[in-house]
């Protein structure tokens, strides 16, 4: 598995860079590259379902965000007298990273998950079924209840959306305009 | 350990969100740290050697991954596409109302 | 982009674009239809019907994409996908369960096979490309207005 | 509707059918989304009172999605906490709905808002009823989502700007409440919450429980705006419109903080006595905090939202002490606040309905003009503040002598001290609001139209009699099946799988 080790640290790579670019669009690509790299790390590890949706989404929230970032001429705002929330950053990152460490014992080890509900879902999903691609067996029919609320979460995403673009909010009011935000 | 490796890339994303000023940068941050869960669900489904969850008539079912988290990451990656959607658009606006993508200045121009 | 008088891409992006739309838009269907036998799924599918979309409207400028189909008529889509969706799980109190699959398993490895699952997939892509493609839309045209501001 | 466990999906399948429709139809059909916003919650609330009558005869309902077995398929799962929040949830929103028909008519898109309210509200319904721990997740984060797209509403640039930070602390608190998840499937390969409490119960007290407890403790308390993770709320519920601030202070951060949160320390990993310290400890500092905050605002709407994380303090610290007095208490006043939080922010919108202002120096002399606005604003702040004859007299009664009880005498005198400021704080909202001289300004000044003063009156009633919910007899019925699920923690699993 050491291909696996060398994408992670390519993607932590290229996350970092993604942060520290000095201009956005650079920043976005960079991401890009990070979530190739989630996308190959994900058929490595047997989950072609996930890779093709990783993929076409990835795709998809990149052009989102390049249409946010092409506008002009963005320049990078330096972040200095930003101490503070770095070295909050820092420290979480610290904390959470050694409790983690602490804990890793306590968890399967890595290529020997239990299996309890799966292997029901291994064992008869063919039968039960009838599908053939097990991941859409469960997302569709052993937990389609799931997914009503994931497909009701874009709908909502997209009202959402839709919403927030109206360019006029409010209608005019008949008195004077609002002065409260003191 | 391959899942300390996963984390400090979650943790590089939090650290992102909360160090930097810029709105598409936080945003950026965001996106990460959800690869990096969307990641730690799918290792921890992965079994060694195995084989996809799909089916064909002619091959045993053996060794295969762990289905059940594959479907839930699929959920997550859309929920997590929504809510990208959602951010990157309130950051349009925001640019539109103030001019610039720095959160320190859109703090001073406020009211 | 800043607006330019005429709209889209140069002739060669036009033509190769002419050709790649509709190969994306099929893959995409193909994708959707095959969802219960091989990777990938409605939300998969969806996505990359969308993309075509955008595909298009890239190159060729929004007018074109907009004779095509309007604006009301993608957000009509969602709604209907969504509601075809939630259809298909009060359908399955028949069999006594919300989301009872009320189809027959049928003959693995068929196209037509697997009770409602194709027809969940059907109705999710519906869903997810008119929505996602009325999400690039709200937000290009966002953009375009929003030059004077 | 013979077996009352057909009622489980419909409160998630009524709300999302009527928002799916009112999406498709609303532009077309006017009055549509005005009806459908208003009948769905209405419907909701007689179905749940239908639950509570259930759960008393039963205690326990599971419903399986699709007729799978319970740890392969997803449960839907009504108990008597079940039943008590759906009853809360869904009567605040449908006074809030009613409101919501004349006041939405100053923005624009109205049955857009009814579309996303809607689907709000489908969300926290299908959070309180999930039985399963990525369900709730999902529902968890439609719920969210649609409030970050509602508290930008108005598209004025402060709304903007409070959505984009609510939206990103939630998303944070979302990816830590994912990451617990992960965690926990993968020790026990199981995401039912009943099968997941079974398995954890052999397991207590290691490092992968700490772990979780944490992360879940920083996701939820994002949602729940407790005191280090407060940072969101004071932007985002002024920002919002009326109806929005009362639906995101009433119910939504309890729903989806301490609900969610609770349900998982109790019933799923089981509280550990770290865990419940902890929860006091934080309960406390919100209260203080949130209250100490909330003495130097100007701005009406920001005061309550800094005074709605002192009093979420009450409920967290309640439920922290886990004793079956405190816990009583903490529900009682999490149904209390409820009422009458949203009530003030109806208020709060009503004024600023009618003057266009939420600033608290500039208002004055309202009562003569407003009278059904100060009325019922005068019966929510008696209550907030704990006075004998509401609903927060009891409840903060509970709470202080549930610590008492349990031997933590420092915290008691906190909520005392928390008691009075709070009185303090909204005797002054009411001298200046509704008291003294009537500016010139305000000469023109009219009620606010019928549905919106009927909604408030009917909040108001329900501060005046909540106290009656600790009568015996009726107590049986709604708060005493609630604490139960707490008291029996990890023996809940047992009931469950049980009761299949």
């Amino acid at each position: 598995m050491v291909e696996l080790y060398f994408l992670l640290v390519f993607m932590i790579i290229g996350s970092v860079g993604a942060l520290q670019a000095k201009d956005l669009l650079s920043s976005v690509v960079a991401l890009g590259a990070v979530g190739l790299g989630l996308c190959l790390t994900f058929l490595i590890l047997k989950a072609p379902d996930v890779a093709i949706t990783q993929l076409v989404v990835e795709i998809l929230s990149i052009i989102i965000l390049i249409r946010a970032t092409l506008r002009k001429d963005l320049p990078e705002v330096p972040t200095g007298g930003w101490m503070f929330p770095s070295a909050m950053g820092v420290g979480f990152a610290v904390i959470l990273l050694l409790v983690a460490l602490k804990c890793f014992p306590d968890l399967p080890v890595f290529g020997e998950p239990k299996l309890r509900v799966a292997q029901h879902y291994l064992d008869s999903g063919l039968q039960e079924t009838g599908a053939a691609n097990l991941v859409a067996s469960v997302i569709l029919d052993y937990r389609a209840y799931d997914t009503l609320g994931e497909a009701t979460v874009l709908l909502t995403a997209v009202m959402g959306v839709l919403a927030v673009v109206r360019k006029v909010g409010r209608k005019k009011p008949d008195q004077p305009e609002e002065q409260t935000d003191a | 350990m391959i899942y300390l490796l996963c984390l400090v890339l979650f943790c590089v994303g939090i650290y992102g969100l909360l160090s930097k000023r810029n709105i598409i940068k936080m945003i950026v941050g965001l996106i990460i740290a959800e690869h990096a869960v969307n990641l730690f669900f799918i290792l921890v489904a992965y079994r060694r050697n195995g084989r996809a969850p799909i089916l064909a008539p002619d091959v045993a079912i053996t060794q295969m991954v762990d289905p059940l988290p594959q479907a839930l990451v699929l959920t997550a990656i859309v929920i997590g596409l929504a809510t990208t959607a959602l951010l990157v658009a309130l950051a349009i606006r925001i640019y539109g109302k103030y001019g610039t993508y720095d959160i320190a200045k859109i703090r001073e121009l406020r009211g | 982009m800043p607006e330019k008088p005429e709209p889209g891409m140069t002739i060669l992006v036009k033509t190769v674009t002419r050709l790649t739309a509709w190969l994306i838009l099929l893959y995409g269907i193909y994708i959707v239809l095959h969802g219960h036998i091989s990777p990938g799924g409605g939300f998969a599918g969806g996505v990359i019907i969308a993309l075509s979309f955008i595909h298009l409207m890239l190159a060729y400028g929004k007018e074109v994409v907009f004779r095509k189909l309007s604006k009301e008529m993608v957000e009509l889509m969602e709604s209907t996908g969504a509601l075809v969706f939630l259809a298909i799980a009060l359908l399955g109190l028949t069999t006594g369960y919300f989301f009872g699959n009320f189809l027959p398993a049928g003959e693995p490895f068929n196209l037509f096979s697997a009770g409602t699952i194709p027809l969940s997939n059907i109705a999710i892509s519906f869903k997810v490309w008119a929505g996602l493609f009325a999400v690039f839309l709200a937000l290009v045209l966002l953009r375009i207005d929003n030059v004077g501001e | 509707m013979s077996d009352p466990v057909v009622l489980l999906p419909c409160f998630v399948a009524v709300p999302l059918a009527a928002a799916f429709v009112n999406s498709l139809l609303g532009k077309r059909i006017h009055w549509l989304s005005d009806l459908l916003g208003s009948l769905t919650p209405l419907i909701l609330l007689g179905l749940s009172l239908l639950a509570v009558q259930a759960v008393r005869a039963d205690s326990v309902l599971v419903y399986q999605v699709g007729g799978w077995k319970l740890p392969i398929g997803i449960a839907m799962v009504m108990d008597g906490l079940t039943s008590f929040m759906l009853v809360t949830v869904n009567m605040v929103t449908f006074a809030i709905a009613v409101y919501a028909r004349d006041y939405m008519e100053r923005y624009t898109s109205k049955e857009m808002f009814y579309t996303l309210f809607l689907l709000m509200l489908a969300g926290m319904n299908g959070v309180i009823v999930s039985g399963d721990l990525f369900n709730l997740f999902v529902f968890l984060e439609i719920a969210a989502v649609a409030s970050y797209a509602l508290v930008a509403f108005g598209t004025e640039r402060h709304e903007l700007e409070a959505a984009f930070k609510y939206a990103v602390m939630g998303t944070v608190g979302s990816l830590f409440i994912l990451l617990g998840i992960v965690f926990l499937y993968s020790v026990t390969s199981t995401l039912n919450m009943a099968d997941m409490g079974q398995m954890l119960a052999k397991q207590k007290d290691t490092n992968l429980i700490l772990m979780v407890s944490v992360l879940f403790l920083m996701g939820f308390g994002l949602k729940a705006a407790l005191v280090p993770f407060h940072a969101w709320l004071p932007d985002a519920h002024p920002s919002a419109p009326a109806p929005i601030s009362a639906m995101l202070s009433g119910v939504l951060i309890k729903t989806l903080g301490i609900y969610a949160l609770s349900r998982i320390f109790f019933n799923v990993i089981g509280l550990t006595p770290a865990v419940s310290s902890i929860l006091m400890f934080l309960g406390t500092l919100s209260m203080v905090v949130g209250v100490l905050l909330a003495i130097g605002q100007r701005d009406l709407k920001r005061l309550l939202a800094y005074s709605s994380i002192s009093q979420i303090g009450y409920v967290v610290l309640g439920i922290g002490l886990a004793t079956p007095l405190g816990i009583l208490g903490g529900l009682l006043h999490l149904f209390n606040h409820s009422v009458f939080k949203a009530l003030l922010f109806l208020n709060s919108g009503a004024l600023e309905y009618a003057t266009g202002t939420r600033d608290l120096e500039a208002m004055g002399g309202l009562r003569k003009k407003m009278p059904v606005t100060s009325t019922t604003s005068f019966v929510a702040s008696m209550s907030i503040a704990g006075m004998p004859p509401f609903g927060g007299f009891w409840s903060k009664l509970l709470i202080i002598m549930a610590a008492v009880q349990a031997g933590h005498l420092g915290y008691a005198l906190w909520a005392v001290i928390v008691s009075v400021l709070t009185l303090a704080l909204f005797a002054r909202v009411i001298k200046n609001a509704f008291l003294g001289n009537l500016d010139d300004r305000w000469q023109g000044v009219r009620e606010v139209p019928a549905f919106m003063q009927a909604s408030m009156m009917a909040l108001a009633f329900i501060c005046l009699v909540s106290g009656t919910l600790l009568i015996p007899g009726i107590r049986e019925v709604f708060l005493n099946q609630a604490t139960e699920i707490f008291v029996k923690g990890s023996d809940y699993s047992i009931l469950i799988l049980g009761n299949i």
